[in-house]
């Protein structure tokens, strides 16, 4: 590999990672600060993309307009979701979010398909951001990538402002620790974990309409996206967001090297990361010891 | 803790399972073939979560190496029960030697990641690699057999599979009530009491992890007896999210609860997807089975077991 | 009086980060000694009895029980070899029976605790050392409830049990008085001196009535470092002691 | 300010509160005591709405607000320090304090993060810790200082020196008593009944879910007979 | 026997990624049968369904519901080759006839070939080998590099490509993979823009072959290296890859544009059927509806005269809208395999790769 190569390939895997980041962020948020197994993580992320595809015929090019419209149906969908289902979990075994967040899972994914069928579709770029640079001699590289992986850093820095500089994070992460306690203080965990869990379904809808345009939407698009999120948050150390961007970023070109140098056995890259880091720092990267 | 007597009920079952078998249709004895796998492998799995606390999203790997190993040590002739049966075993426990001594440095939410990410890796080793036939997997040309106990034979595998539950669950039972398990129950409540009281944690739980790893062999070898075909999705995580959700429906911390959730489950599923049950429905199986299990969760928070106690709850100590 | 030390520790130091809890500490515990460790918030108690019991590791420093250096043994270990704590933190199994609790603690020391035909509810020796823990820290009334729902008076009684139970010689306690009414105080500190005679104890506790009523030495830390050893009385009088930490009430 | 009435409260099949009457008035601190396991801190929880009384009445200012959730109960202006503290571990001592910040029911805001501070110099010094970094000690007064940045006008504290040293108690106490002297009122559970009658106007003792004495903190003070019968000192 | 409802087991993906493929080979089985009134060789017949969710796993499970349960006559399935596998090792147990309409597993016709199993597509071999040939010979290209999935079906296909290619003079020097189901190329098209390799050959489905197509014109790499593949890169898949297939070639044993009577009239009686377009999977579930027909003709509609069945389908020409094609020994189509140009939404026929291709069967010892 030459060196201009090996810079291209850089790129590709920081790329890959704050995109890997901007899946991950709603999931930062329920699984890794409220504390809430959620295994209809990457259903949340498929119902973004397939959101995506149902209303960019209405919006045009008016791709933001867009984006802010599906945010906020999401998120209204993450709020009702929380009130019916899971509302009376927090109180219970961490296992049974497991359980109900699958049964989740089968009834999205059947729903998709009964609704929008099993076809794969394609989602278009926005013609503002259609086209290509040109990268070395024979390659080019989209915009629409780049403009994906400023919109991710705008995310985790937004996220991370929130949730660790301001008092509702304080809150938030005050509310994972100890409800009880929360409420003792006179503030409302039901409304305010309701808000959050809202907000991660918002994110992972984002991320899979930011995505549509690159990935298209096919049937089953959420689950393979689900395994690797958790991994990210797992190996950034839960509850950090700074920890889940590193973790990204680090997959990013373990994927990507991997890819290149051991394409045989590849797919055991990110696990072995995340098996030699947990052994290495069992609360992961950036985590707090328990 | 255990009732006097209260061993009657699962070998009631057993007899009765045993006595109807050569009663039962092709079908139906292969059904129930494969819910006594799943339940000695959920049962496996119930040993760690539920009497250790040690929640494991990697268990099938351990299942799948069991049936790997049957299938890629039989050779083409057929293999030898009485060796087959502890290599399998043995590999698989090995395997959760090595992943346990690893993982269970870690805790909590860690462990369950670690678990999982260890089978990955195996399941990635078989996919992506030659070791047993890729991701299409391999079959098995004859089945193990050992003079007359020739798994070939569906009635022989039918008693095999059914003393092996049997074992399972008595050993398990065993285990619950001796100082073993209460040392277990103890770590699954508070790990840091028992360390301060003498017990060496660590080495506790990872005799539970293999343990529980080579029971889990156990029923891969089963399984790969029964089907004469092994693949490398039998590894995937969603399988062993499937055998967790097996222990949970059923009502963590009962042997019983396993079994019962490896029967509901696949019984489940079984009459949703089942045309002549469900009507077009059948096509959206999926669906009603999602909503059950949404509707479980709602109303049967300790699995259906609870569903048991509630009914009579003259059981509930 | 015994006058060799059980448990002896020389120059113990623990940092956090840049914060050094427990500086250079040195103490013996001697059998017929009820050694109290009193001190500011913080002083770093726990965080001595945290690296005597094995739950964190030393910094530096050397522990010997019986003169066998025991600094790097694994907090197992050290508890079978008879080095028995309690929580300041109550550190029960909430979902087990109070007797199940002291039995579960017995059982450590028992003999093939393997061996899966023998059911753990049949194990005399435990069952025998979890009746008299129980009795003597008086909660044989409460033996069948269960340990969650125990008044928190009640569960900082089983706390010690707990620790009595598996039968240490060397008892370490982290405040177990707090949290308990007077009577209990009181059925505590005769227990303790009654222990006594066959056990070498440390003591860490802010009630300074019980300190003073049953302490036979008493080291004061602050901030890490140890800033005097002696006999009551002269703790009582020290002035550095006096302004750091007794205040004008003792 | 506060009243409960007639309450009965149970945990599972065990009945713990078995008609309790009792009341704070407005600005005025109140001792509750009585032995290990008398239902006190089932009391507090039944007022502050952790548990659901089975029957009674628990009011405030005259408004009914039985089975109100805690979260409401506080916003009318009740600090509550839990037996056993309640910090947040992942939170630092900062963080625990400012998440807390609350102007009062009167929309004043007396109680700053900075009188915190001045208050518990302790704190000051350990502010970027994690909560779950702190001595025992040092988060018993990060709870106290949490419960009066929502600036309540009772506050509620149970169990507030355990395992505190003796100077830091004294501090307690004193604040305890400028608290009491801002006008906020205060029920108080300690098992030094000394200090609690002498920093009460009222003192209530309880047995076995009942009150069995109420009355002027002094006037119990002076009856070591009753004291010795009720609490075993 | 001979007479009552024929039983046929329909094992499927009605779930999952393969759905769309899964309801196509459906609709085509279906569309043969109701042409002959909705009776085979006078017998009624009765459709069982189950839905193999494209899981290995739980393969054995599925297919013995079809066999044991449901008693039925003959199987039909599947589209995922590791479940064909499955099928296979229990239909060569039981006697089951199978009939695979789609699963391009070698081993299917290779190591695991009975008597009693055939296969209505292809062999993954197919398609790829006559690329390669095609690469080589008609487009001149020397230098090539495949990329791929790594499972069997995508190594299946990239070593028949290179079979394909190296004999007729080529050279296949790099052979890219990532793990499935794994969407993220970036990395190995950049891999490519490095090497400069003649010509890319790529074996990706569904939302996979979308992705890659798009991400490979996104590169700028469809200017100076052309893509090949079998036609399951650009079959179904047109609507969604949009601009970004335009004039790629794609070699497979069905073609749009093949204008014969045959396949016109097959391709109007599915639309008005269905009210869709008909597709290879579509084909393949009518082909092997055909060859059902066929074996029943033979034998009276007695499936259970094993010999005259499987003897009346070896010896057969089946008329199948993409042209007749015949049994090889192992029971895998002999066929003409196209050439097919992306143009707009439809793979148009440009040429026959090669007339009349058999899979080398290899491992088959029947
Ligand atoms: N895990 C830790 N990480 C960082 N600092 C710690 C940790 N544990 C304790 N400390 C700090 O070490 C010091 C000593 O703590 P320790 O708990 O030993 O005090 P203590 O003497 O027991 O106090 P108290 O009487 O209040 O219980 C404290 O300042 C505390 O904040
Ligand atoms: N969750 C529970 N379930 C059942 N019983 C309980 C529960 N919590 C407390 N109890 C019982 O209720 C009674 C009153 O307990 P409470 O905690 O109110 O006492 P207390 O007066 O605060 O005691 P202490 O001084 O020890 O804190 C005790 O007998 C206790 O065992
Ligand atoms: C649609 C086909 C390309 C599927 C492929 N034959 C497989 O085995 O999965
Ligand atoms: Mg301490
Ligand atoms: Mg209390």
């Amino acid at each position: 590999m030459d060196f201009g190569t090996f810079l291209v390939q850089c790129l590709n895997s920081v790329q890959y990672g704050l995109l890997l980041f901007l899946v991950a962020s709603g999931l930062t948020l329920i699984f890794g600060i409220m504390g809430v197994i959620n295994l209809a993580h990457g259903s949340f992320y498929m119902i973004g993309a397939y959101l995506a595809f149902s209303l960019a015929p209405l919006f045009g090019d008016q791709f933001l307009l867009m984006l802010v419209a599906g945010v906020v149906l999401a998120a209204i969908f993450g709020y009702l979701l929380e009130w019916a289902f899971f509302s009376y979990l927090y109180q219970r075994d961490h296992l049974q979010q497991v359980l109900m967040t699958y049964g989740l899972i089968l009834v999205f994914e059947e729903l998709r398909s009964i609704l929008v069928g099993n076809d794969v579709h394609g989602v278009k770029v926005p013609a503002w951001l259609d086209g290509s640079f040109a990268l070395g001699n024979v390659m080019s590289y989209p915009w629409y990538r780049l403009f994906a992986s400023a919109a991710c850093i705008v995310l985790a820095v937004g996220l991370y402002w929130v949730v660790n500089r301001t008092r509702l994070g304080m809150m938030i992460r005050a509310g994972a620790s100890n409800r009880d306690m929360v409420r003792g203080l006179g503030i409302d965990v039901k409304q305010l974990y309701r808000i959050v869990f809202a907000a991660g379904v918002a994110l992972a809808a984002l991320a899979g309409m930011i995505a549509a345009p690159m990935s298209s939407v096919y049937p089953n698009m959420g689950a393979s996206v689900l395994i690797i999120c958790f991994v990210l948050v797992v190996i950034g150390g839960i509850g950090s967001i700074t920890g889940a961007l590193l973790a990204s970023l680090l997959v990013g070109f373990v994927d990507t090297f991997g890819k290149v140098f051991f394409a045989d056995l590849s797919g055991i890259g990110i696990y072995l990361l995340m098996a030699i880091v947990l052994i290495w720092k069992p609360e992961g990267l950036m985590g707090r010891r328990p | 803790m255990m009732k006097k007597g209260a061993f009657l009920v699962p070998v009631a079952c057993a007899v009765l399972i045993g006595i109807a078998g050569p009663l039962m249709g092709n079908y139906a004895s292969d059904f129930v073939v494969k819910v006594m796998i799943l339940s000695i492998f959920a049962l496996s799995l119930e040993l760690l979560v539920g009497m250790t606390g040690l929640v494991s999203l990697g268990h099938a790997a351990f299942y799948g190496i069991g049936a790997y190993v049957t299938v890629l040590a039989s050779g083409s002739e057929g293999g030898n029960f009485a060796l087959l049966l502890p290599m399998a075993m043995g590999a698989a426990a090995l395997y959760a030697l090595f992943v346990g001594a690893l993982s269970l440095r870690t805790r909590g939410v860690y462990f369950i990641m670690v678990t999982l990410a260890f089978a990955q890796m195996a399941f990635f080793v078989f996919h992506d690699t030659k070791v047993g036939g890729g991701s299409d997997g391999i079959y098995m040309y004859v089945r193990p057999a050992i003079g007359a106990l020739d798994l070939e034979n569906r009635t022989v595998l039918f008693y095999v599979v059914l003393a092996s539950l049997v074992f399972t669950y008595g050993l398990l039972a065993l285990i619950r009530r001796s100082r073993f398990g209460a040392a277990l129950a103890g770590i699954r409540v508070n790990e840091q009491r028992m360390r301060a009281a003498g017990f060496p944690v660590y080495g506790y739980k990872l005799a539970a992890f293999v343990l529980a790893g080579a029971l889990a062999g156990l029923a891969g070898f089963l399984l790969a007896s029964r089907d004469g075909v092994v693949n490398p999705e039998l590894m995937a995580w969603h399988n062993s999210g499937e055998v967790l959700l097996m222990v949970i429906l059923g009502g963590l911390g009962h042997l019983r609860g396993a079994v019962i959730g490896a029967i509901a489950f696949t019984l489940l599923k079984e009459i949703f997807s089942t045309h002549a049950v469900m009507g077009p429905l059948a096509d959206h199986w999926q669906l009603t089975l999602g909503i059950a299990i949404i509707v479980f969760v709602a109303w049967l928070p300790k699995g259906l077991i609870g569903l048991v106690k509630r009914i009579s709850p003259k059981e509930a100590a | 009086m015994n006058t060799t030390a059980l448990l002896s520790v020389e120059g113990l130091t623990r940092r956090f980060g840049g914060l050094t809890a427990v500086n250079a500490v040195t103490l013996d515990l001697r059998i017929g000694e009820v050694h109290a460790v009193i001190g500011t918030n913080g002083a770093g108690k726990s965080t001595l009895i945290n690296m005597l019991s094995g739950e964190i590791e030393a910094s530096e420093g050397r522990i010997a029980l019986d003169g066998i250096d025991i600094t790097q043994r694994a907090q197992s270990r050290r508890a079978r070899d008879g080095v028995g704590r309690s929580y300041q933190r109550t550190t029960i199994f909430p979902e087990f029976s109070v007797h199940e609790n002291c039995r579960l603690a017995a059982q450590a020391a028992t003999a093939r605790p393997w061996a899966i035909w023998q059911g753990s509810q049949r194990c005399a020796a435990s069952n025998a050392a979890a009746d008299a823990a129980l009795e003597a820290a008086g909660l044989s009334n409460e033996a069948l409830r269960i340990a969650g729902t125990l008044s928190h008076g009640a569960q900082r009684q089983l706390e010690v049990a707990m620790c009595l139970a598996t039968q240490p010689r060397v008892l370490l306690l982290d405040e177990p008085l707090a949290g308990m009414g007077a009577e209990e105080t009181d059925r505590m500190l005769t227990l303790l001196a009654r222990l006594k005679a066959t056990h070498a104890i440390l003591l860490v506790e802010h009630d300074m009535d019980a300190v003073f009523r049953i302490a036979d030495r008493i080291t004061v830390m602050v901030n890490g470092t140890v800033i005097a050893t002696g006999d009551p009385t002269s703790i009582r009088e020290n002035p550095e002691v006096r302004t750091a930490y007794l205040g004008e009430d003792h | 300010m506060l009243i409960v009435r007639d309450l009965n409260t149970y945990y599972g099949n065990s009945h713990i509160l078995r008609g309790v009457h009792a009341g704070i008035p407005t600005a005025t601190s109140v001792g509750l005591l009585g032995r290990n396991g008398m239902g006190k801190t089932t009391l507090i929880r039944s007022m502050m709405g952790y548990v659901r009384p089975a029957s009674g009445e628990v009011q405030v200012d005259g408004r009914t607000v039985t089975g109100w959730p805690p979260e409401k109960m506080a916003r009318l202006g009740i600090g509550y320090v839990p037996e056993g503290r309640g910090i947040f571990p992942n939170l630092s001592v900062r963080e625990n304090l400012v998440m807390s910040e609350r102007a009062g029911i009167d929309g004043r805001r007396a109680w700053t993060f900075d009188r915190v501070m001045a208050t518990f110099p302790r704190l000051a010094e350990r502010l970027s810790n994690g909560g779950q970094q702190l001595s025992g000690g040092e988060q018993q007064m990060l709870s106290i200082g949490r419960a009066l940045m929502t600036n309540p006008r009772l506050l509620i504290l149970d169990e507030a020196t355990e395992g505190l040293a003796p100077l830091i108690v004294a501090e307690i106490w004193r604040v305890i008593g400028e608290i009491r002297s801002t006008g906020i009122a205060t029920l108080i559970v300690d098992r030094d009944y000394r200090k609690v009658l002498a920093h009460t106007d009222l003192a209530v003792v309880m047995e076995k879910g009942q009150i069995v004495r109420h009355g002027a903190s002094a006037d119990l003070l002076a009856e070591p007979q009753a004291l010795e019968e009720l609490l075993g000192v | 026997q001979g007479t009552g409802k024929l039983k046929v087991g329909l094992m499927l993906p009605y779930s999952g990624t393969y759905t769309a493929l899964g309801v196509a080979i459906e609709n085509g089985f279906k569309l043969y049968v109701d042409e002959q009134g909705g009776k085979l060789s006078g017998r009624e017949i009765e459709y069982f369904k189950v839905d193999d969710e494209s899981d290995p796993a739980k393969a054995t499970d599925n297919v013995n519901k079809l066999i044991k349960r449901d008693n039925v006559d003959v199987i039909v399935g599947t589209v995922h080759s590791g479940v064909a596998m499955a099928m296979a090792k229990a239909a060569k147990e039981s006697g089951t006839v199978l009939i695979v309409p789609n699963a391009g597993a070698d081993a299917v016709t290779g190591p695991m070939c009975a008597p009693n199993i055939f296969r209505s597509s292809f062999s993954n071999w197919q398609p790829a080998f006559a690329m390669g040939e095609v690469a080589a010979k008609q487009q001149g290209k020397k230098k090539a590099m495949t990329i791929t999935w790594k499972y069997a079906a995508g190594d299946e296909s990239v070593n028949g490509f290179k079979e394909g290619f190296e004999k007729n003079g080529g050279k296949v020097d790099k052979q890219l993979t990532l793990p499935f189901p794994n969407v993220e190329f970036q990395a190995l098209l950049t891999e490519i823009a490095a090497a400069k390799p003649d010509a890319v050959y790529a074996f990706f489905a569904g939302g996979g072959a979308v992705k890659f197509v798009k991400d490979y014109q996104a590169a700028g790499l469809n200017k100076t290296i052309p893509l090949y593949g079998p036609g399951f890169l650009t079959d179904g898949t047109l609507d969604a890859q949009g601009d970004s297939a335009q004039g790629m070639l794609t070699t497979l044993h069905y073609a749009e544009g093949l204008n014969t009577a045959r396949d016109n009239a097959f391709r109007v009686a599915y639309a008005k059927s269905f009210k869709l377009q008909p597709d290879v999977y579509a084909v393949q579930g009518y082909d092997a509806a055909q060859m059902l027909g066929v074996g029943l003709a033979a034998t009276k509609g007695d499936i259970s005269k094993k010999a005259e069945f499987t003897g009346a389908i070896e010896k057969a020409k089946i008329d199948s809208p993409r042209g007749t094609f015949t049994m090889s020994k192992s029971h895998n189509p002999v066929q003409d395999i196209y050439l097919r140009k992306v143009d707009g939404k439809e793979n148009k026929l440009v040429s026959t790769a090669i007339k009349g291709l058999a899979d080398p069967a290899r491992g088959c010892r029947m």
